[in-house]
This record gives C-alpha cells, structure tokens and sequence, in this order.
C-alpha cells in the first residue's frame, strides 16, 4: 500500500480532469475530495442525462469543493445551485427521474437532510413500487455524513440507521479514496435511489486510487470487503471508523492479537455472507459507528452476526458506538465518537470474555 | 386575481359545440362514477373513496386542456375526474378505492398521469422536477411539456408548496399550479386553514401570475387553464390557478361531515351544482338538448357499469410483487426474504 | 380477564367525563379510543398548561376520535385545530414549550410525521440539550402508528427505531386500553418529550381498565411487562403485536409450550433489565414487530438479550417482522404483518434449533 | 412595501439624541467585537466564526425595539448584533463560536434570546409558538408579549418558513418576522433564491402586513421594527419586516466568496458602510462629536478585550455535561453509557 512511489505524479495528477485519460499505469494518489470529484466529473461526461444540484453545488463547487469545476466544464445546465429548500431539492429530483434523468442531488450536511425525509422516505424510496416499476428512481443522494471535523451542530450527524430502515433505498459508505471513486461511480449508474454517505473527516486524506478497477475479482463493488485479514476478531466498520480500526488493528497487533477489519461498505443491503464468513473465522466481533447507540445500525450487525455464527461466537458481539446524546460540541467530539482506547477497551471486553 | 398577462393567454379559441357537449359527456360520466363509488363502498365493493362530487367542473375542465402527447400530471387521491378526462383505464384508477394497489394499477408513464398521490401536497415538488427536465431537455417547436399539478385548500399549508412555487418561478418552470379550494380540508374551512383567504394571492409574493376562477363553471376552467398552459409551454414560466368550488361529499367515505357543519352551511357553501349549471347553460345556448342528456348519462351508466365489473373482477395481487418491484435490481437480503415468506405461506 | 361482568356498566359509563370521579370500583371496561380519550381529558382537568392541537383535532375530535369532546368540554384554547402542516405543529410546539404549556400535539397518521421529523429531531430532542437544561421540552406527541386496518399509503408505518435511535427522545407505545390510559397520563406529565404511539388496529378494542393503578406494584408505569408468564421461551413484542403474541401463546399452549409474552411498552429507553430477567429464565427469545426487519428496533432488542443472556440462550434470538417493502395494499397487508403462522415458525425455529 | 397600517405604529415617538448616541456605542461595540472574532479565529482563539458585518444596522436596530421583561428573541447563528444590544453575557453567547457549546452558554430563558440556531429557518416555528401562547396566556394591560424572530434570504425558501407565516396569520399571533436580506446565501444571490426578488412581498398573500425598509439605516429600523411591535403588542397579529442589506464579509470563516463574486461586485452591492453612514448622520445633525465617537470606540475595545480574555479563559465543557443534560428525567440506559464512559476515561 505503498503511495510514495506515485506521489509525486498524482500532486500533478489528472484529478480533475474527464473519464477518458485511463492510461495503463491506473493507479494515482487522490485525497478523497478528488477521487468524488473525478467520479462525478466521469459520470457526466458519460451519462448525458446525470445532473447534480443542491445548495452551492454550482460556482462555489460546494462547501467541500466536491463539485468543484464541474459546472464550470458541463454547463449550468448539468450542475446547478437550487434555492435553500432540502425537501425542494429532493422533491424535484423525483420529477426530474420521470422526466429521464440521473439526478445526483446533494445535502450540504447530513443534519440538511432530516427537511428532506419525508420526499426522501415517502416518495423516492417507494415510486418505483408504486408504479409497479414504470417510475424508476435512478437518484443518487450525497450526503457528507459523520462527524469528526468540530463542526456547529447539525454538522456531524449519522443517519445510516433511519436511511437502512427504510424500503427501497440503498446506502452506501465509502472509506478511503479508491473506495469512494469507486462507489460513486457504481451508485450513480444504478437505476435504484442510492444515499451516498461520504465520511466528511476524511475528505482530505490522500490514498492510492486504482481507476480500472474497485476490487480484486474485478467485479462489482456490491459487497463488504476485507481490508485487513486477521485471525482473533472482526472489527466491522463503515465510513470514517474504518481507518480508525485499521490503526486500532495495527496497535493491537502490537500486543500479538490479529484483527480482521471488515468495512461494510453497503449498509444497505448488508453484506450478510461477508459477516458469516469472517466471524466463522474469528469467532469474534465488535462493530463500531458513530451514531448513538440505541436501534444504530450496530444492532442490525451484531444480530446477523449472531443468527449466522451462535455457534461458533466466543463471545457476545460489542458494539463500541456514539452515545444516545445529542452530537455535542468541540473538544467533546473526542469523547463521544469512538476512539482508539474504546474500540480496544471494547476488544478486550470481547477476548477476555468468559462463559459463565 | 387575474394576474396572467393577457397576451400570452392568446390562440385559446372559443370552445366549439362538440366540445362543449363532450365536456358535458365527460362531466356526467365522472358524477355518475364518483357516486356510484359510495354506492360501491356501502355495498362492499370497496373499503373506501374519497369522492370529488362538486368537483367536477374543476376536474375535468382542467384536465381537459391536457396535451397527453407532452405534458404530464401530478393528481391527488381526489382527482378521478382528471384521471377520466385524461382517458386513463378507469378499472386500473379505482383499483387503489379495493385496496388492490396504492397509487393504482395504471401506467402512469403511458398514461401520463403519476400515480395517486396520499402524502398532502406530495407531488407538487415532483412537478417541478419534471417540468425543469422539459426545460433542460429543450424543444425543437419552442413548445415545452407542462407539468400539471393538482394540490387543495388545505395542501397549501404545507411547506412544500411554497418550496414548489418558489422553485418553479426561480427556475421559470413550465408548471400550472391548480389549487381546488373546495372550502374544506376534511373538517377544517379555509378561513382558518388560508391565512389571507385566498391561495391565488400567494402567487404575486413570487412574482407568478394568477388566476382565481369560478370553478363550478366548466367553460371558465378550461378557458383559464388553457391560458395557464399556454404561457408555460411557451417558456413565460409557472402560473397558479385557484379554482373555487365546494366539496359537497363528505371527506371520504368514513369522514361525517355532521360534526362540523351543518346541513345549511352546505348547501350555502356548495352554490348551484357545477353539473346542472352547465346543462341549463348548454340548453339555454342551444348546444344540447334533453336527448343528448338522456344518451349522455345512459353511456355513464353503461361505463360505470363496465367499470364496477373490472373492478370486481380484480383479485389481490401476488404476495410475490411485494419483493419484486421494490427495486429494479434487487438485493440478496429482499430475495431471501421472499423465499423466507414463500416458504413460510406455502407451508400453510 | 373478564370483561363481562362490567360490560353493561361499561356502555353507559363514564369514558368521557373528567377525572375526579374514581370510586371505589376503580376497573371498568373500555376501548383504547376511550381510555386514551379520558386519559386527554384528565390531563386537561388536572394541568391547565396543557394544550391539544393538530389537525381535525377540535371540532372533529380527530379522525380516530381520540379528541372526541375534549374542545366542547374544555374551550378553543385548550384543544385546537392546526392549519395542515405538521412541520408547523411539532415546530410551534417547542414555542408553547418554552411559552410554559405542556403541547399534547397529534399527528394525523404514522405517515404524516415525515414532514416533521426535522422539527423533532433536530429541535424537540435537542433543546433540553441545547439549552442546557434551561428550556425543557414537555412535548408529548400523539402519533397513531402501526398498521393492521387496511388503510390507504402512508397510514401503517412504524417509525419506532427512527425515534428510539434520536438522542433526547423517549418513545412508548400501549398494548391495551389499560396500558392506553396509564401510560398516557404519566407520559403527558414528564418532563421531556415523549413519542406516545397508537397502535391504531386496537383503538375499538375494548378491555379492563383499572383507573386507580397501572402495575401490580403501583409505581410509575416506566419499564416493560409481563403479559403471560412462561418458561419456555419469550416473546417480546409492543403496540398491537402484543395482542397477537398473546394469542400465539394461547396456540402454543395446546402444544405444551409455555410462552411468556413482554410487552416491551417503552421502546426508549428499552427496559434491558426485564429482557434479561425473562430470556434467563426462559433460555429462548423470539422479538416480532410490523416494521420492516432491517435496522429495526428487534435488531437492538435481540442485541440487548444476547449480551445479557449469551451463555444461557439456546438459540440465536429470531425476528418475526415486516419486510424490507413499501407496505402494502390491501389484503397483502396479512401477508406482511407478522401473523400467527410466522409467528409460531419463529418459534419452531427457537425451539428446534441444534447447535451444529 | 409598506403595508402596515400607519395607525398601528402611533405611540413610536421619535429616537431622542441619547438613544441615538446610545445606538451608536452598540453599532461601535458589534462592529468592534465582529471583526475582532475574525482575528481570534485567525490567531486559533475560536475555530470558527459567522460575521455579520455590515449588518450592525438592521440587527443593533431590530434588537433595540425588545422589551427583554416580555419579548423573546428567536436568533439564528449570525445574530450577535441583537444578542450584544439585548445585554446578553457575551462570553456566554460567543463560547459557541469556541465550540464549547452549541447554542451558547448563556441562559437562554433569562437573557429571552433562544439558543443559537444552526438549522436555517428552524426556529421561526418556534417563534409562532411562543406567540400563541401569550395569545393563551392573555395579558392584563392589553399588552402581548411580542415573538421578534429572524431569518435570512436564503432561509425564506425554507418550506418552514411559509408554514410559520400562515400559522401566524391564522392565529393571529404576536410575531414580528424580521428579515435580514443582506443579498447572499453563502454563494447564492438572492436573485436566485427569492422568486419575485422580495421576501416582504410575500407577506400580502397571508393577509400580513409588511414593510421592506432600509435595513442599513438604524433609524429606519429601529422605527419600522417599534412600529411592527406595537402592532402585534395590540393583538393586531404578525408583520414582516424585510430589512434590505448587505453581507460585506464571507459567509463564514471557512468560506471563499472569491470563487463566487467579485471585489467590484461587492462594493456596488454593498453600498455605503451602515456605521459610516450613522456617523456622518450623527454628525450633521449635531448630536454626536467626534469626542463621543472616540469615546465610543473606546469602550468597544475595552469590551472586546474583556470578552477575549473570558473566551481564552474558556476551557471545554466536562464530559458529564453529555449525559446530564439530555433529559430532565434521566434514563437507566443513559446512566449506564455514563459510568461506562466514566470508567474507559479514567482508565486512559
Ligand atoms: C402530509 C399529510 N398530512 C395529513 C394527511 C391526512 N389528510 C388527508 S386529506 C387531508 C385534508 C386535505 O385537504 P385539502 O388539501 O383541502 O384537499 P381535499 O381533501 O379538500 O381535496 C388530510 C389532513 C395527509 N394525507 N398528508
Ligand atoms: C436546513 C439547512 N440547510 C442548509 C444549511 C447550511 N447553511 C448554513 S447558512 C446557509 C445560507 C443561509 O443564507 P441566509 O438564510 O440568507 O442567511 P445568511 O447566512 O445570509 O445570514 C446554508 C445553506 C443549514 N444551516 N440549514
Ligand atoms: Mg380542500
Ligand atoms: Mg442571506
């Protein structure tokens, strides 16, 4: 996983620029903006028929810049800002679906989207059952989701366990660059309402990107992937906390326990055979997300885990999550979203746990 | 009221005598449906209806200036009048009124009517998208499709309309807006549901030309709602229509009106009936006579009829659609569910 | 449990009138409708703070009838029709709040809390928070929830795990008229906001209400209960599903297998300690809900037994609920909602289950 | 605009030459205290910071309109102007900016300003709220506590907004809905955002009255917002005032208005600077010499230091605060997360 070797053609890279320039050497260092970026950019050149909107998505490229140039290359006809209205936003790119577009909305923070639910839960995740399949929803909605950066309040929210209850949609999360160029190339080509959840945290960490493909078997990204082996326990993770089970994987390796971190990527639907599959190796899990707690997606994890591998589980499944407040403020962040010592304390609760 | 730059109202001809009388036809087929659809209910047919009697003028003069060729319409649960205007398959409209399928089992995109919408205020958003996408796919005739969409008294409270009428005027959206004020929002009147009365007046806070109009008359509605039509397709952008008129049933079929008002307030409130009004109108004009009427109401009958038989027919749908059309490409976790269920309702 | 020998008082009794007339005979038979009507009125009598509103809510009564009376009895001021916006009910809800009124606002139906789940979310849970602690929020929100009753789109759903997973939230649901009046009398007299949800296919049922106490043990009505004791397995369910696991024990009990029934009743915070209590003892738990499966509040429910019952459980918990699918039309609704059948396979599955 | 009726606003008599001095130190001390904050976030004393600049007119003069014994503010996160000239503790309402609190720390019930409020357009339903319940509560003197709630361009094309004008004009309740169009949202201009160009113009289509005024001009502001409370103090209902300004600063410390407008189109926007222009007015008129201003800066420095000095002195909040201050009541699931906390921090 070595990027140094291409760093210094990627600070020059081609992350800005069209589809077309896939050379032979494919991969490139973007940070995860870029890699959003490019896949957006690719998606228009490529389907006439995408257009992205939201609140400053045009001029200013939005508050992330991960539009950034887009408008400026397709026209504002492809990329435009919308008034300030989220359930406007996501209410109008139903219509445009009818009318035979790709729209590829975004909420400027995931704490925007909640004006949106009722367009969102009500109308894109169900028109396509309703008409019986005629109304196709082909909707991909980027939400910069989680927290992690300080922000004001409403700015670091995690809404994946609302958006995975609901029928109809499908949610996504990417966790490093080469995950998010792929992803979002993948979600905004499918004729379902995809939510693309973006880890806003890690927007500027750089990584390797292999353009030609997301997966070693050259398929589809549809599943969890494994992103380090090991043979103790499975640290499940999605979005931002992936990186974070990485560096917690390699601290314990330290101590000779060998973590496996599986990062989820689709939330829905969830990888159920990729849980089972490593369980059955590890015997053991811990599941690990930002949002609170209570009825968080860590449940629904945990549960899978627990109907496929009962029998082999060592220990019950930890979870190590957000707690049930409201996100709070500033230095409490670090507090709140689970950090290196409580997804270890979290472990150990696991691998010294006793049957009694 | 009559905000509409009476310029861009130009090429609407007079309506001619055939289509007068069809516009007659149409409205005594759709009275005659909707109250059978009570009759329906009381005998078991259906669970329930929401009927539109007094609305027919409003509905079907509107949805009489409908090109289905281009433009495309958002109705509500109570708009069956537009739906038959439109010529949709009535037995697919009503099948939603047996609980069969919601949203109905017509293709909407085919029909080009979106399906029953019953989420208040719900698809007045979609509208825009859809009329943007005309805007942004161009037109070789400088004739835009124009998005119709149908919202009430009591609709016009909810936040989305206005996020609509603002984003179809900032975009100049080729969108008519046709509120039917029909006095009521189930138990509530609008003089305490429309702060200022009127839901017409919004429309000049957004720089949006208006129309508030005699709904119950038929001729006025089309002849509005063509205008309206006319200065969307042209690319002059959105225009609201205020149709007044009176829902003279109860709000559905499980809704008692006597609670809230009383037998009085309702024939004051309901005005002469937007059906007879027009007979006497076509009579006195001498554009029918009591024969047409007679033929008329015999080829309501006879579609009412046929359509009761459809729906009669209609069995419940497969447990199976519940899986299969959620998505266009389906999950391994919905698949294992359906044969989780299959297993399961085989067994019994 | 017999109702009949009330019945006849029970037709010309008291369920509309106010609260000072408890006698001696504190049980009587009502429909949830009218406990949860004479629980309102109550309220009223006893808090002049409080205030009732939403749409159809006056005159009307509502469209379940749950206001039936409340406006003639205690005035316009007391109980009041809202224009048709809920965004606007639950938002003007947090004025009347912090105004010193106790807002009793009703949400037409389950699907129409959409529009105001920003309002809820992002102000009504929070401001206690936000305020810290200067600006309570004594919001007691009526939302008729579940489905069961045939009705038209968006009039069955299930918002429980979406409330139960927003911090600052306290949701409860009753199973019977009992449970009805109990449980709304001393949610509309908290402190907090609570989401108090009508499982609606039960309001016309009728059944004992003791007016004078809640539980056995007299106290505040605050954790789960248990409807039928039992020792082979349990069933954990709420709302409407209680009924029906009821029955489903009464099935089972033919066969020799004896089901203990808990009616979680609060669904935030979950009572942990009475699902531990029941499932050690039992050894086998199934959890059924009518919302859809995934990310569901049965995920957090089977989460909660197995680590607190991991070494006693003798199978993984198993869920009975709704599917990930819009809800359905008409008679597909039996179908969907968990029903006897699945319910007893659920069970079979428990019970059969074999370590492997 | 002005469709207040003049009647209403008697009882407003004229701004004496120690209120308008005293209008001045408030412009001074904003003024001083908003761009001081940009400093501190440049020198990494707070992370962040929304300026207000250039809009200390509209906000020093709507503020200085509250009877803080009755009324209740409803800010959003760019009020610090209302908050300064409303006497809140300043360190307690700038700590949000240090991230300690989101909100603020100060109490919000006392100072009658609500919680800074992140969510556009979120609190102006809490406003409507507030006001009805004086309308419930009654008032013995004939006089209502008055809701002043505010909210910008960008925040008008909020569905909540529209919902909290009808609500207000149905219930006729004491509102004063105070606009702050200072031309962007962000990077979008209003042009883009308000169809019809003017948020006032909204108001006639709820029946309520409006005035779009000058919002640069303190004068002007503090007359339209006392003429707009006496109106709705009497039980007149709601009125919209729409305060036209500018925002001369970005919209925030991390914003770029660069990438979305020009110096050039900056300056002609923005026109002549709003505490210039008092002071020339001040001036002219021979109430204020340039002793006072001197003076006046003076003490707005003298502030800034003090308010600095109690940010800096600011540490974080504890970690208990998380969990104590969700609920009044607390819950056991609460209190376990709680002590587990405790334990996994104090193990570190
Ligand atoms: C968002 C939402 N809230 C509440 C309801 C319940 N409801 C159905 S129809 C109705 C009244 C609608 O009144 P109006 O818009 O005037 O239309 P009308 O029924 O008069 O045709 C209400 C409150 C709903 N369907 N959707
Ligand atoms: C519901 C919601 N959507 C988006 C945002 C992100 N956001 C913060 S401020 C802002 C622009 C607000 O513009 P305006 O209402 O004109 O107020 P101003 O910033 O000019 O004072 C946006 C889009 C938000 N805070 N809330
Ligand atoms: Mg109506
Ligand atoms: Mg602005």
């Amino acid at each position: 996983m070595s990027n140094s070797i291409l760093e210094g053609a990627a600070a020059a890279g081609p992350a800005r620029s069209a589809a077309a320039t896939t050379t032979a050497a494919t991969t490139t260092v973007m940070s995860m903006q870029q890699a959003l970026n490019r896949a957006l950019d690719e998606v228009l050149a490529e389907n006439p028929q995408a257009v992205i909107f939201g609140e400053d998505c045009g001029r200013l490229g939005g508050v992330f810049r991960i539009t950034d140039g887009l408008q400026a290359k397709h026209g504002e006809q492809r990329v435009f800002d919308t008034p300030l209205a989220e359930s406007g936003i996501l209410g109008m790119s139903v219509g445009l679906a009818m009318a035979g577009f790709h729209p590829i909305p975004e909420v400027q923070f995931d704490g925007f989207a909640y004006p949106a639910i009722n367009q969102i839960v009500c109308q894109i995740a169900r028109m396509n059952y309703r008409s019986r399949g005629t109304m196709p929803m082909p909707i991909t909605l980027r939400v910069p989701s989680f927290g992690g950066i300080r922000a004001p309040e409403h700015h670091g929210e995690s809404l994946e366990a609302l958006f995975a209850h609901v029928p109809g949609l499908k949610v996504v999360s990417p966790s490093n660059p080469h995950e998010a160029y792929h992803l979002l190339k993948y979600a905004a080509t499918r004729p379902d309402p995809v939510i693309f959840m973006e880890p806003k945290s890690r927007y500027w960490q750089k990584g390797d990107v292999d353009l030609a493909h997301c997966d070693a078997d050259g398929g589809d990204p549809t599943g969890a992937k494994v992103m380090r082996e090991g043979r103790h326990l499975t640290l499940v993770a999605w979005g931002a906390m992936v990186a974070r089970c990485l560096q917690v994987a390699e601290l314990a390796a330290e101590d000779g326990i060998d973590i496996e971190v599986l990062d989820l990527r689709w939330l829905k639907p969830i990888d159920a055979e990729a849980l089972a599959a490593s369980v059955r190796k590890t015997r053991r899990a811990v599941v690990v997300h930002e949002a609170p707690l209570t009825s968080g997606l860590g449940a629904e994890v945990a549960q899978l885990i627990t109907q496929s591998c009962f029998d082999t589980l060592k220990a019950p499944v930890e979870r190590v999550t957000g707690f049930d407040v409201p996100y709070p403020s500033g230095d409490l962040e670090d507090e709140y979203i689970p950090n290196i010592d409580r997804i270890l304390f979290g472990i150990q609760r696991v691998l010294e746990y006793k049957r009694g | 009221m009559d905000t509409l730059p009476v310029a861009s109202g130009a090429g609407a001809e007079p309506l001619t005598p055939a289509q007068l009388r069809e516009l007659y036809s149409l409205m005594v087929a759709v009275r005659h449906l909707d109250t059978s659809a009570i009759a329906w209910q009381r005998q078991g047919i259906i669970p329930g209806y929401a009927p539109e009697l007094g609305q027919e003028a409003a509905q079907v003069g509107s949805g009489y200036a409908v090109d289905t060729t281009r433009d495309f319409v958002f109705p509500t649960y109570r708009e069956m009048g537009v739906a038959r205007t439109m010529g949709v398959d009535m037995v697919a409209y009503m099948s939603t009124h047996k609980a069969t399928w919601h949203g109905g089992l017509y293709n909407p995109m085919e029909s080009r009517l979106a399906p029953i919408q019953a989420v208040v205020a719900g698809s007045v958003l979609h509208a825009v998208g859809w009329a943007h996408g005309q805007t942004l796919a161009g037109t070789a005739d400088g004739k835009l499709g124009v998005a119709l969409t149908y919202f009430g008294d009591g609709a016009s409270s909810q936040g989305d309309v206005h996020e609509a009428l603002n984003f179809a005027a900032v975009m100049k959206a080729p969108v008519v807006f046709f509120v039917q004020n029909n006095g009521w929002a189930i138990s509530v009147p609008t003089e305490r549901q429309v702060a200022g009365g009127s839901v017409a007046a919004r429309a000049a806070g957004y720089g949006m030309p208006a129309l508030q109009i005699d709904g119950d008359d038929v001729v006025a509605v089309v002849e509005a709602t063509r205008r309206a039509f006319a200065h969307a397709r042209a690319g002059n952008g959105p225009v609201l229509i205020e149709a007044m008129t009176y829902r003279r049933g109860p709000h559905s079929t499980s809704d008692d009106p006597g609670r809230y008002r009383s037998l009085d307030e309702e024939r004051d409130g309901a005005g002469a009936d937007p059906l007879e009004r027009f007979r006497q109108r076509l009579l006195a004009d001498g554009i029918a006579d009591e024969a047409f009427f007679a033929e008329a109401l015999a080829a309501a009958k006879a579609e009412e009829e046929q359509i009761r038989t459809g729906i009669q027919a209609l069995g419940s749908r497969p447990g199976t659609e519940m899986f299969d059309l959620v998505f266009q490409e389906t999950t391994p976790a919905l698949q294992a569910q359906a044969a989780n269920w299959r297993e399961e309702s085989e067994h019994v």
